[in-house]
């Protein structure tokens, strides 16, 4: 099981801020998995889009990385608080 | 100090408590910024946090400021959560012998949590709401320290 | 608000009571002054006004500052008189809806009461005492407006 | 009767931090008023400083101007507080 978190808009497009999933064997990368959650969530590409970042573990992430041994997907579209 | 809250805060008095532990800084600058209380279309905002990923991006923050200028101490106090109108959204306080240390400390660190802090801002007015992004500014801003 | 007073003041709950009068600002920006509580030679300080023009002085640099900034409210509080270790000797505080805006004038108006404003300052510790005139950094950084 | 006002250090030199003063008939300038002041207080020449302002009735003055009808002058050592 994946946990994947969802922030600010994403969570609203989603309608969860989290969930936890089973991906099949031929998602490995955060690409595949972004396409994957796009089509579970009917998200018309919104975790595709070049503003949203992703961290693994709680770490960011610039390139298609595996996702092998991931506990924790996040999807962080731009931040900004204060 | 670092306090990433969905509890309401006292300006004045953690501002107080602040300078009562940094005896030795004869310059506190602050700021201090909160939810408009604006006439007709009042507003509330909802702040959303990653939980220990913005501490820690926050604490980040302070050591590049602590390596950069003089400082004694910094206090940040962050609200996430509901906030309606007139609530405290973030209070920066450095602490430093030096004014301009000071200042300059507690301008950069604003700039930080505008820019690059892991928070997600929604404003939500009478005819709806949405997710704020930071202005050009804000990133202008934020590059005057790079 | 200007207030020159030989009265201690409460910089915390005086920056609660500006907050609470300009509610439409988003932005508050404030700058503490105090007497360093220092380890083994304590200091007081003794500082002088010249009654009225000291405050028009004062009052003349705030018109500046809502001239050159969209600012809503000002808040500068002066002690005069006897100071003692940790006492806070300024308080300024500035209201906008711009972030840097209070910035800006907050530091402005900190450069002003170093360097312009009517003030006499006597720095005691055990060794003696001197008259303390600004340093050559604070004229620089005053220069910064003109 | 003149009111003299002497701020700061010049209050120490002094040894008071105001005055009133019968000023002689032929002491009617700043420069003049300086020096009479200086050798009343044996000051050795320190309101002449050109670091020392001078303001009559509450107003500075950039040059040797007349003292004629002033109510208060006040001398000011170079200012700063914060």
């Amino acid at each position: 099981m994946l946990k994947i978190l969802y922030f600010g808009k994403l969570g609203e497009l989603t309608q969860l801020r989290e969930e936890r999933v089973d991906v099949p064997n031929d998602i490995n990368t955060i690409e595949a998995l972004k396409s994957w959650l796009n089509t579970r969530h009917d998200l018309d590409c919104a975790l595709s889009h070049p503003s949203i970042k992703t961290m693994i573990d709680q770490k960011l992430v610039h390139t298609n990385e595996s996702i092998e041994g991931a506990q924790e997907i996040g999807f962080l579209p731009p931040v900004g608080g204060g | 100090m670092i306090i990433v809250s969905n509890t309401p805060f006292d300006a004045g008095e953690r501002l107080n408590a602040f300078m009562e532990a940094s005896q030795n800084a004869g310059a506190i600058a602050s700021f201090i910024g909160r939810v408009r209380g604006e006439g007709g279309d009042t507003k509330s905002l909802y702040l959303e946090s990653y939980a220990d990923v913005t501490e820690q991006g926050i604490e980040d923050a302070t050591k590049r400021a602590y390596a950069r200028w003089p400082l004694t101490d910094i206090l940040i106090i962050h609200r996430i959560g509901t906030l309606h109108a007139g609530e405290e959204i973030v209070l920066v306080a450095t602490a430093s012998e030096h004014r301009r240390a000071a200042f300059e400390a507690c301008d950069f660190l604003m700039d930080y949590l505008k820019t690059e802090a892991i928070f997600w801002k929604k404003e939500i007015t009478k005819s709806g709401s949405t997710w704020v992004e930071p202005r050009t500014q804000d990133y202008t801003d934020n590059k005057r320290w790079s």
